[in-house]
């Protein structure tokens, strides 16, 4: 795992967890421990106060709005899709589209790029290691538009065969749509490189960040990607909202998505031309609320520190790893060089639904299944994982408690 | 035994268990006991793919009853479903059509035929009701 | 305006208003008066306090888990379905499917359907009082699929000109779309008529219902309308969260409108099978919270009562019909003999924007504008209208402060 | 004067006013005083459309600067854009071009330059800026 940012200080994070109501909770009578993050995060205090401040202070619709309400909320709106903008340096705030989450994000892009930009015979390259989010809408569009979803495979580490790529990647493709950080295998994705080859090529890239950007620093500017996609519940935020970056000369030439209030500029029977970005793909009351709390969470982040954030997380996520390694009969699914987030293995031959029952009872909360990546799961020819998944609020104490709790379970089902 | 009484004779088994750790060992016990199912009949067009565990289930119809043999590849899936094939098997298609079942939340697994639909012993409970439907003729 | 629910008991406003914090607050150091609820409605304390406690307490990602957390989620969001199900008499729970708000269920509908069922020549059926939300979506998807877009027009009074309607009901017709209750002329149109006209002809009809939920009783089963789209916000409940009712039969044989986590039953790169209704058609992760809240909205209408809530708006409306009136050289912009919600009107040549503003500096908030329904605008020739809203909340005084805030305006404008 | 000290002066008049009905009469006086566009100006291609009120804006160059003039469907606005002619007409592109206008703000009309789009002011400062820059060969 990485060590670049060993610099930066681990938090302290008895004090964190203090900011998380939910942290709190008991689960059969034991504390809760929460390891089922990148499913969806906790949101701290400040998330939860700022949803009713909202609510009783200025809740009102946004853009069309003479009175001091409305412009209240529109400007609280607008501020918020600044911060978003700020948190991933955007060049431009009207890049920021607010999105349902990062499923709705790709399908506009898969839609709406696709529509404008597919032919027959063309090809979209997306990874053996992607969320059913980032095959589905592509395979719609595919089949629509009679072009070819091509694959990059994975190999045993659960790492992208990069030789591989270099070889899809023909002029037949006509954008690539990758996962920077894999939500099955925990895998970090060397995207950076991806980008560049396929920028050298004349195509665009799609990145799904939906487990990026709770975890890694990430600056659209450097990194170039085209288009960036992610969830607002994955990171702090309520769910309901995301995010899809795009950039303007993009966004500017793809047809709008949805029809409907505000993404218009004019509507008659006989013609109706479209708003300018980001409304042009804003269709109807934007989810106001979530959308500024969404911004909150992002202040929650900036204040905390991405790079302390980083470092706690890594420190707890080593220590996972090593201990679990040490489990007998414990084999890990995914074992990148570069791993962020997820931990997924298999103890024997143990289903995991059944670890994952077990662990429950001992009021560990892990995931089990096959985590929307079928694929993966074909792949290793297993039916699905047990994936313990962290966030910097996530202690050592907790990860023990999760090895006690595998052992247990393991003599319970041997 | 009727279906209710089965179910109740169950509870009651249960109702010996101190904590869940018991009861958990009860139901793995149950779920290794037997391979539940032939072999020739855990084929494809058998399975109950839930979103979790997969559940093969076979259906015998003799003498005016429904006999069910199952499987799972989770083993506490398995001792439900091996639970679930001593309350219903050998019963009238009429009776496992109407059947109630509330065995599964009393004995404090109620999320495995709860809406999660995170394996298969729901969709296998809807199975074996749709044999019993179709065998007394209501469909 | 309606007369048929005499029997219901009008409500003790000032009660109520102690249930709703936003209408405690001040704008400019005086009272506000909120008479914008077409555009988005305030939220009772119910539905802050759901919020908070599904965030502090059992927040997580629905449908896969297996921990006890995930659970509690996933029965507190079908348990929100079965309550949207009871509200409009849904035959069965599955035919209700989470969405963004009317505008993304109305897409999804012009979209799925337009793709399975239209094709060149076709004609799609609205009216010309439709909100932007249910024409775009359909010029986009006739645009596409080459069939043609006819209106149902208007009389001077805001009303659809019935005749006319029987004319272009033809059987070139493969859908009609109609709003309940016209957002900006507050007109109730005879949906139950063109219902029975379509369906005796074989044609589907799509209600939306944006403007008509929080104040008709709506059965579907007695209606029968084959859709029905309306918005979480405008009824109480959180942003960012809408219904889309459809019935199974149509469900079932249109396709997927976007593609990702829970829609699918099974995705290989070769081959993808659906889900199972409702979550064919909820791709990704819902907006959990905003379900679940959603359903809480629901429960306080339940509680209030939905026919005391029609009489005590009914009241509110009279007197403001009745007092506006008054007012010299003020003309109603659309007088239908069936009225809800809302009232449009202009005063001399004042311009309804300069009128807003002067009402907003005197804290009263009404919407100028267009409405989002240009063609409506068009057809009377004017640039806009302003419009007082209502919900069971105001008051007659309110009313009284509005026709106050009117005359001083228009003194200062005239 | 520049267009730092044209603004100071209407902030200045602003200041006298106890109440906002007396700063909108005022405005709304400003509005009605004069027509400020010629007719054959008023045309299309000079249209400026916000969401709600409607801005014409005509330009012309003349000796090194730029003068304006501008009209609107909606009273108050065409206060306002009577004043933003004041501040801007008869200034060098250059200046123009990189004005700040902070007047609207300061005499609590924000949000009519604000992010709501609600009219066609802020359009209507952004195309004077549009002549500016193409002026003064920045574009
Ligand atoms: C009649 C009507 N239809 C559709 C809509 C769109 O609703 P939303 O913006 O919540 O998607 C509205 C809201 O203004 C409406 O009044
Ligand atoms: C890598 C990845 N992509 C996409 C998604 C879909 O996100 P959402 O369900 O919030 O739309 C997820 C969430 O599980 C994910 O982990």
């Amino acid at each position: 795992m990485n060590s670049e940012l060993a610099t930066a200080v681990i938090l302290d994070i008895e004090k964190i967890r203090k900011d998380f109501p939910l942290l709190q909770t008991k689960v059969y009578g034991k504390p809760l421990v929460y390891l089922d993050n990148a499913a969806t995060t906790q949101k701290p205090f400040m998330v939860l106060q700022a949803l009713d401040d909202y609510y009783a202070r200025y809740n009102s619709n946004v853009h069309r709005g003479v009175h001091y309400l409305s412009q209240q909320a529109t400007e609280a709106y607008e501020v918020a899709r600044r911060k978003v903008a700020a948190y991933i340096n955007a060049l431009h705030e009207h890049e920021i589209i607010f999105t349902k989450g990062t499923t709705n994000s790709i399908n506009l892009v898969a839609s709406s790029f696709g529509r404008k930009f597919l032919k027959p015979g063309d090809e979209v390259l997306i990874s053996a290691m992607e969320h059913h989010s980032n095959i589905v809408p592509w395979q719609m569009i595919c089949e629509e538009k009679g072009a070819i979803l091509k694959v990059i495979p994975i190999n045993d580490q659960g790492e992208l065969r990069m030789e591989r790529f270099d070889e899809l990647l023909t002029d037949k493709v006509k954008i690539v749509a990758v996962t920077y950080v894999s939500n099955s295998l925990g895998t970090v994705n060397p995207v950076q490189e991806i980008i560049q080859k396929a920028h050298a090529a004349g195509i665009p890239v799609l990145l799904d960040c939906a487990q990026a950007i709770q975890h890694i620093p990430v600056n659209i500017q450097e990194l170039d990607a085209d288009f960036l996609a992610f969830s607002g519940h994955k990171i702090y935020g309520p769910t309901g909202i995301g995010v899809l970056y795009g950039k303007e000369r993009w966004l500017d030439e793809m047809p709008p998505y949805e029809g409907g209030g505000d993404m218009i500029k004019n509507v008659t029977f006989a013609k109706t031309t479209y708003n300018e970005l980001p409304f042009k793909f804003e269709a109807g009351t934007p989810d106001i609320a979530g959308s500024i709390v969404l911004g909150v969470a992002i202040d929650y982040i900036q204040k905390t520190g991405l790079a302390a954030i980083r470092q706690t997380e890594e420190d707890v996520l080593n220590y996972a790893y090593n201990r679990l390694a040490a489990i007998p009969s414990l084999r890990f699914i995914g074992n990148a060089r570069q791993r962020s987030g997820a931990i997924s293995f298999l103890v024997g031959n143990i289903h995991p639904f059944d670890m994952g029952e077990l662990l429950d009872k001992q009021s560990i909360a892990v995931r089990t299944g096959h985590h929307c990546t079928q694929p993966v799961m074909d792949f290793f020819k297993i039916p699905g994982t047990v994936r313990a998944s962290f966030a910097f609020y996530n202690t050592r104490p907790e990860v023990d408690a999760l090895v006690k709790g595998i052992e247990k379970a393991r003599q319970m089902l041997d | 035994m009727t279906i209710k009484e089965q179910q109740d004779n169950i509870i009651d088994e249960f109702s010996f268990f101190d904590d869940w750790t018991e009861k958990y060992e009860y139901i793995i016990q149950m779920g290794k006991d037997l391979p539940l199912i032939d072999e020739q009949y855990k084929k494809d067009e058998n399975l109950i793919r839930g979103c979790q565990s997969k559940v093969w289930l076979h259906a015998d119809y003799r003498d005016g009853k429904l006999y069910f043999t199952a499987d799972s590849d989770a083993v506490i899936t398995k001792g439900l479903v091996s639970m679930m094939v001593r309350v219903l098997s050998g019963q009238t298609p009429k009776e496992i059509a109407s059947a109630e079942i509330y065995f599964i939340d009393a004995i404090g697994l109620k999320s495995h035929l709860s809406l999660t639909r995170s394996n298969g012993l729901l969709s296998m409970l809807k199975q074996m009701k749709m044999y019993g439907m179709a065998m007394s003729g209501k469909m």
